[in-house]
C-alpha cells in the first residue's frame, strides 16, 4: 500500500525527523494562503501516488503569490499517468549545499531490511541503481539489533565528513528504522535529504509504502488507503477471495493459483493472443467463487472468449464445474467459453461440462489454442 | 533417499483443530505420512484424526520425537508459530500459512538461522516425497516416486509440471514449493545443493516466476555448484511491469526481474528453458540422455 | 536500587497489569479514610524495603473500621529490621481460589533474562528455592525475541490448564517482561499472584529492583531512590569516587580493589580480628581520595587501627602517601595506622612513608598482624 | 603458547583519544603489544601516539588487519562499542568500561554468540601474556613468563596473586580478568578449557568471590573435563550477607554463594583451596611436584 508524500511527511515529524514547513492543499486559494503563511520562495508539489510527477510537471517553484496562484492552477486537475492531481503540498523554498538519497526495504536475499544511502541524492534512484550502482550502499540491518548507534554511525560516514552532520544523521537514520518497523513498512525513502545552508539536515521528499500482510495490524495505515479505479475493482475481487488485474487484451482467464495464471497468459500470448486479465480464484472450492468469477470477467467489453484452466489440488473440478454451470444461469453470458479440467475429481467436473455442451480440452496448450480458434470467429461477428 | 522429508519423518500438525490443519492432516495421513502429534493450544490431551494433541511444541516433541513441523496456524500467529516450532526441537519448518507481514518473517528467518533449523515458506503448498511423505497441501495422487528433484515458487504451476513429468515417466525424488513470499526460508540455492547431494536424484527443475532475483541468483549458483542437469520454467512472460500478480513476489519493476532477464540468465549458464510446460519432460529426457 | 510495593505496584498498573484497589497512607486518619473507601475486609501491609514483613507482623487483615485503626496504628512506627514503617498500603481484601508466584530477574550463566513461575505462591520464593527447587519452572528469554506469545503460553501451561486462565496469563507475562526491559530491572516479582474467585488473575504484591548502572537513562526511577542512614553513606562515599560499606568490626581498611578488600577483610578474620568496613578507594591516584577514605574511617568511633593496603596497578602508591601525609596533617588521627604499599610506585610511596614515622610491612598478612598487635594494644588504652 | 592474546595479537582500541583510553594505549604500548590502530569517530585520519584512528572498527579492521580490540569508551557507549567490535571482524573484545547496564551485556553478549567473537569483561582489568602482549590495564611490571594460567573475578586481587607466584618463581602463561559483572563474556569454564588445551600451560589459578554460583559450577566442569592441577582462592569469607562489596557480583544473599559453599565446592572435587595469598604459590608447586 502506497500514501502520499505529506502523508509520509507527517509520520516523519512524528518520528521527529525534520522536515520542511509545509501543508497539503486541495484549491488554489487554500494555496495562496499557505503560500502567504510560509513567504517565498514555495514549492508546490502535485500529490499523486504515481511516480514521475516531476518529469510531468507536477512539480513547481513559486517566488511569489501570482507564481504560487499560477503553479497550483497548473498542477490541481493535472493528469499524470493516469491519475488525476486532487492536492498538491505546498512547502517552504529552502536553500541548500547538497542533495543524499536513503532509503530502507526489504531485502529478499539476506532476509532482513536493509538501509541503502547514496551521495547521489535528488534523482531517480532506481536510475542511480542502473548507471551506477556502486553509488548506492547498502547496509543489512540484523533484526536482533535493530539501528544500533554504531550502524548508523557506519553508514553517516559513508555519506558525510563533518561530525556535525554524521551526529545528527547518526539520530535520523536511527528514527527511520523505528518508524519503518513500527508502522510495518516495505518501502521508506527521503529523496532528497537535503544539508541546508546552515548545516542541518532535511527530509525534504518523503516517500513510503506498507506491507499488505501486516495492514491487519496497522489500522491507522490501512485507513490512508486510497485505492484508484483499477485498485478497487481488485479489492472488490479480494473480498470475494478472487486475485484479479485487468489487462488491455481479449482473452479473459479463470486459474487457479497465480503462478499458473501467468503460465496461462504466456501460453495465451504464446499462441498469438492478448490476455484481458490475471484471474486467479484460490485454492478454495466454493463454486460461488466460480460465479462472482465469471460476472467478473463479462464485466469487461473486452473479453471476447472465457479460458477456464483448472488443475485441481485442493481446488476440487467438480466444484468449479457446478459454479460454472450456476453462472451460466444466473448471468447472460454471450461469449464462448474453453474449459480445461485437470487433477482433483477432473473427471467428475468433465462430465458436469459436457452436459452443459461446452467445449473440452484436455491440456493448457490446447485450450490456449481453442480459446484463440473461437477468438477470431468471435472478433469477426462482434465488429 | 531424497530431500527433507522421507519415511522417518516424524510430522507435528500445528493448528491441526482448525479448518484447514484438520483437513489436511487427513489428506496426509490418508498419503501415508507418519503424523505423530498435533498441537492445539487448550485442547492439550485431547486426540484428532487418532493423533495426540498437545498443548505447546514442547510437549508435543517431548512426548513424540517430531522432527518435522507442518504450519497451518492463522497469518498474525504463524510467526510465532514458527519460532515455537524452531525452540520446540524441530529440525525442519513448513509454514502453509498466507499473508504472514514480512517482518515477522525477517524475525522468524533470523531466529531459526541461529538454531541452525530449516523452513519452507510461509505461503507455500509444502513439499512431497512421492510414496514416503507429504507434508504440504499438493495433490498425493499426481506424483511418481523417481529421480527428478523439482522447486518452484508457485502452487499449481507446480501440479502443472508434475503432472507433465509423471504423464511421460518421469518421478520425482522430492518436489518443494518454496513459495512467493518476500522472505522465505529454503530458496533455490540450498534446494539445488541438497539435490545435487541427494544421490537419488538425477535431474532439476526449476519453476521461477517474475520478480526479485533469486532467478538470477540461481543461475549463477548453478554454473558455480550443480553438475547434475537443471531445467527451468519462467512463469509471468507477458505480466505487465509493475502489476502484483497474487504473489507478493511477482512484480516487475523498472526492468529488473523480468522473466526475459531471468531466461537469459538460465540460458547463459547452459540451463534450457522450456516455453511452455509441455516442454520440461522433453528437456528433461534429452539432458538426461545426453549425460547417460 | 529497590522501591516499595506500591510503587512497583503503580508500574504493574502502568503496564495494565491487573493489581488490587489501593492507596498508600502515611496516617491512621488516611488508613481509615482509604478504608472506608474500599470497603472491607482490607489489608495494610507496612511498606519497607526490606523483606520479612510478614513475619514481624507488618501485614494485617482488618475487617473492620477498628481493626483497620488498629492495625494503622500498631504497623505505623514499627521497626522491621532496623527500618522505621513511615507509610503503610491499604488495600481492598480479595477471595481467591490458588497463590502462584512468578519472577523476572538476570541469569547470570545463560547471560540472559529468566523468568521464575511456581505453583507455590504466596511464601518467601527463597526458602522453596532452598527446600523444594523443582517447584521453581525456569525459562531463558532469548534477548532476540523477548518474551514472544509462543513462550509466554509455555509458562502458563505448566501452572494453568484452565485456558481462560492461560490467555490472561500469556497477556500478563509480556506486560511483566515488557516492564522488566523498559525499565532496565534487575529484579520484577509478583508474589502472590492469585486467581480470584471470579477466575481473574490479579497481582496481590509485588517487588521490583533495579540495575544500579542503567540509572542513568531511567530518571523516573532514579528519583523514586529512598536510602536508609547505611546507603546514604555509601552514596556520599560513592561520590567521592569510594566504595563503601559500614561493618561492626574494630579494624579500619583502606584497599584499593572489591576483590583485595575483601581479601584483606578476609586475612584480619584469620589473624583473629574483626574490621570495622570494607573500603574500596578504587582505581585512581587522586590523593584527595585518600583523605577523604581517612575521614570516613574517622568518623566511625568503632574504628581502632587503621589497615592500608595497597596493591599499585593504575593507583601509584606515591599518591596514596601523600594522601595519606595531607590527610593527617588535616584531620586529628589518635590511633595507629599499619602501612602496606606494593606495585607501581612501592618504594617512593614507602620513603614517604617512613618520613613521616609510621609503621610500614611488607605483606598482607604481616599488615594483618602487625594491626591486630596495635589494636589490642590501643583497646585496652582506650577502654 | 598461551591463551587468546599472544605475539601474533593486531590490537585495535575503541576510545584511543579519551582519557583512559590514551592512557592505557602508551602503556600497553610500553610493554610491546601490538597495537594497530585506535577508533575515535570524528577523528579518522589522525594520528594518536603514532598509531592510526579511524571513524569506525570496520574500517580499523580493514586497513590494519586488526584482531583484537580493548574498549575503553564510556559505560552507556561501551554495549554498542561491543557490537560494533564483533560486527566489524574483531575476534576477540576486551571491555574494560565500568558500570555498563545489564540488559546492554544481555544483548551483546547474545550478538557476540551469534557472531562466535570472544570477549573479555566488561568491568575487569583485561588480560596479559607475559612478554608477549598487554591488552587491559594490568601493571605489566609484576608478571613473569612461565606455565601459571590465571583467572580472576577481581583487579588488584590479581596483581596480588600474581605477585606472590612471580616473587615465588613461578611465571604466567595468560593472566586474565574476567571482571565482576553479573552478565560477562567469558567465565571460569570456557578458560578453563583453553587452559586445558594449551600445551604451555602446566597449573591453574582460579580466583574467585562472593556471590553467584560461577565458582561451583567451576569446581563441577573441572571434575569432568580438566586434567591439570587446579588451585583457587575465595575472597569475601567475611563478607557479610546482603551487602554488595564493589563488585555487582559480590552479593550473599540466602545462604547461596558464601565463600563457604564454594570452598566446599572446590575441596569436593579435590581442588585445594588457599585460605591466604601466600598460600597460592607453595599449592601450585606441590600439585606440580605431585604431577611430574
Amino acid at each position: 500500500m502506497k500514501i502520499h508524500e505529506y502523508q509520509a511527511k507527517e509520520f516523519f515529524s512524528r518520528y521527529r525527523i525534520p522536515i520542511t514547513r509545509e501543508k497539503v492543499c486541495y484549491t488554489i486559494d487554500e494555496v495562496a494562503e499557505v503560500a502567504g503563511e510560509l513567504g517565498f520562495p514555495v514549492v508546490v508539489k502535485a500529490q499523486v501516488l504515481v511516480g514521475g510527477r516531476g518529469k510531468a510537471g507536477g512539480v513547481k517553484l513559486a517566488k511569489s503569490m501570482e507564481e504560487a496562484r499560477a503553479a497550483a492552477g497548473k498542477i490541481l486537475g493535472m493528469d499524470i499517468k493516469g491519475c488525476t492531481v486532487e492536492k498538491v503540498l505546498v512547502a517552504e523554498g529552502v536553500k541548500f549545499n547538497s542533495e543524499f538519497y536513503v532509503g530502507l526495504t526489504i531485502d529478499r536475499n539476506s532476509k532482513s531490511v536493509i538501509f541503502m544511502a547514496s551521495a547521489e541524492g535528488g534523482v531517480e534512484i532506481e536510475e542511480v541503481a542502473k548507471e551506477n550502482p556502486d553509488a548506492i550502499h547498502k547496509f543489512i540491518i540484523d533484526p536482533d539489533l535493530g539501528m544500533s548507534p554504531f550502524m548508523a554511525r557506519k553508514i553517516a560516514f559513508r555519506l558525510f565528513e563533518d561530525i556535525n552532520l554524521v551526529k545528527q544523521a547518526v539520530d535520523l537514520f536511527q528514527k527511520l528504522y523505528q518508524l519503518f518497523i513500527d508502522t510495518d513498512a516495505s518501502l521508506v525513502e527521503i529523496n532528497p535529504l537535503v544539508v541546508t545552508d546552515e548545516g542541518k539536515l532535511l527530509a525534504l521528499d518523503g516517500k513510503m509504502n506498507f506491507d499488505d500482510n501486516a495492514l491487519y495490524r496497522q489500522p491507522a495505515i490501512a485507513a490512508l488507503n486510497e485505492p484508484d479505479e483499477d485498485e478497487k475493482k481488485e479489492i472488490e475481487a479480494k473480498e470475494k477471495g478472487l486475485s484479479y488485474i485487468r489487462l488491455d487484451g481479449t482473452i479473459g482467464c479463470m486459474v487457479n493459483g497465480a503462478g499458473l495464471a501467468m503460465a496461462t497468459m504466456d501460453m495465451i500470448k504464446y499462441f498469438g493472443g492478448q490476455p484481458a486479465n490475471f484471474l486467479d480464484i484460490g485454492g478454495s472450492s466454493n463454486p460461488q467463487k466460480v460465479v462472482e468469477a465469471m460476472k467478473l470477467l463479462m464485466s469487461d467489453k473486452n473479453v471476447h472468449v472465457v479460458m477456464i484452466n483448472i488443475f485441481g489440488g485442493i481446488t476440487r473440478c467438480d466444484d468449479v464445474a457446478r459454479g460454472l454451470i450456476t453462472a451460466l444461469n444466473q448471468i447472460d453470458v454471450n461469449i464462448p467459453i474453453v474449459v480445461r479440467l485437470s487433477g482433483t475429481n477432473a473427471k467428475e467436473g468433465l462430465e458436469i461440462i459436457k452436459q452443459a455442451n461446452l467445449p473440452v480440452v484436455n491440456s493448457m496448450s490446447e485450450a490456449a489454442q481453442e480459446a484463440m480458434r473461437l477468438c477470431k470467429g468471435c472478433s469477426q461477428e462482434k465488429n | 533417499m531424497s530431500i527433507l522429508i522421507n519415511k522417518n519423518t516424524k510430522l507435528l500438525v500445528q493448528g491441526i483443530t482448525g479448518r484447514d490443519g484438520s483437513f489436511h492432516t487427513a489428506k496426509m495421513k490418508a498419503y501415508g505420512t507418519n503424523i505423530v502429534a498435533g498441537v492445539s493450544p487448550g485442547k492439550g490431551g485431547q486426540t484428532h484424526e487418532g493423533i495426540p494433541v498437545f498443548n505447546t511444541v514442547e510437549e508435543a516433541v517431548k512426548s513424540t520425537g517430531a522432527n518435522t513441523s507442518i504450519i497451518f496456524v492463522p497469518a498474525p500467529f504463524a510467526g510465532d508459530a514458527i519460532l515455537e516450532a524452531a525452540e520446540g526441537g524441530i529440525e525442519l519448518g513448513v509454514c502453509i500459512s498466507e499473508g504472514v507481514p514480512t517482518l515477522d518473517m525477517v524475525k522468524a528467518t533470523a531466529y531459526l538461522k541461529k538454531k541452525g533449523v530449516k523452513l519452507i515458506g510461509a505461503n507455500c503448498p509444502g513439499l512431497i516425497t512421492p510414496d514416503e511423505a507429504l507434508v504440504g497441501i499438493l495433490p498425493g495422487n499426481i506424483f511418481m516416486k523417481g529421480n527428478v528433484g523439482l522447486m518452484s515458487r508457485s502452487g499449481t504451476l507446480t501440479y502443472e509440471m508434475v503432472n507433465q513429468l509423471t504423464t511421460n515417466g518421469l518421478g520425482q525424488s522430492t518436489c518443494v514449493g518454496i513459495g512467493g513470499d518476500p522472505v522465505a526460508g529454503l530458496y533455490y540455492q540450498e534446494l539445488l545443493q541438497m539435490f545435487e547431494d541427494d544421490p537419488e536424484t538425477e535431474a532439476i527443475v526449476l519453476i521461477g516466476e517474475i520478480g526479485g532475483d533469486a532467478e538470477e541468483r540461481a543461475a549463477q549458483y548453478i554454473k558455480e555448484k550443480i553438475s547434475k542437469p537443471v531445467v527451468a520454467f519462467i512463469a509471468g512472460q507477458t505480466a505487465p511491469p509493475g502489476k502484483r500478480m497474487g504473489h507478493a513476489g511477482a512484480i516487475i519493476s523498472s526492468g529488473s526481474g523480468t522473466a526475459a532477464e531471468k531466461i537469459a540468465a538460465f540460458e547463459a549458464v547452459g540451463v534450457p528453458v522450456a516455453r511452455r510446460p509441455v516442454e520440461i519432460p522433453v528437456l528433461v529426457k534429452q539432458l538426461l540422455a545426453k549425460r547417460n
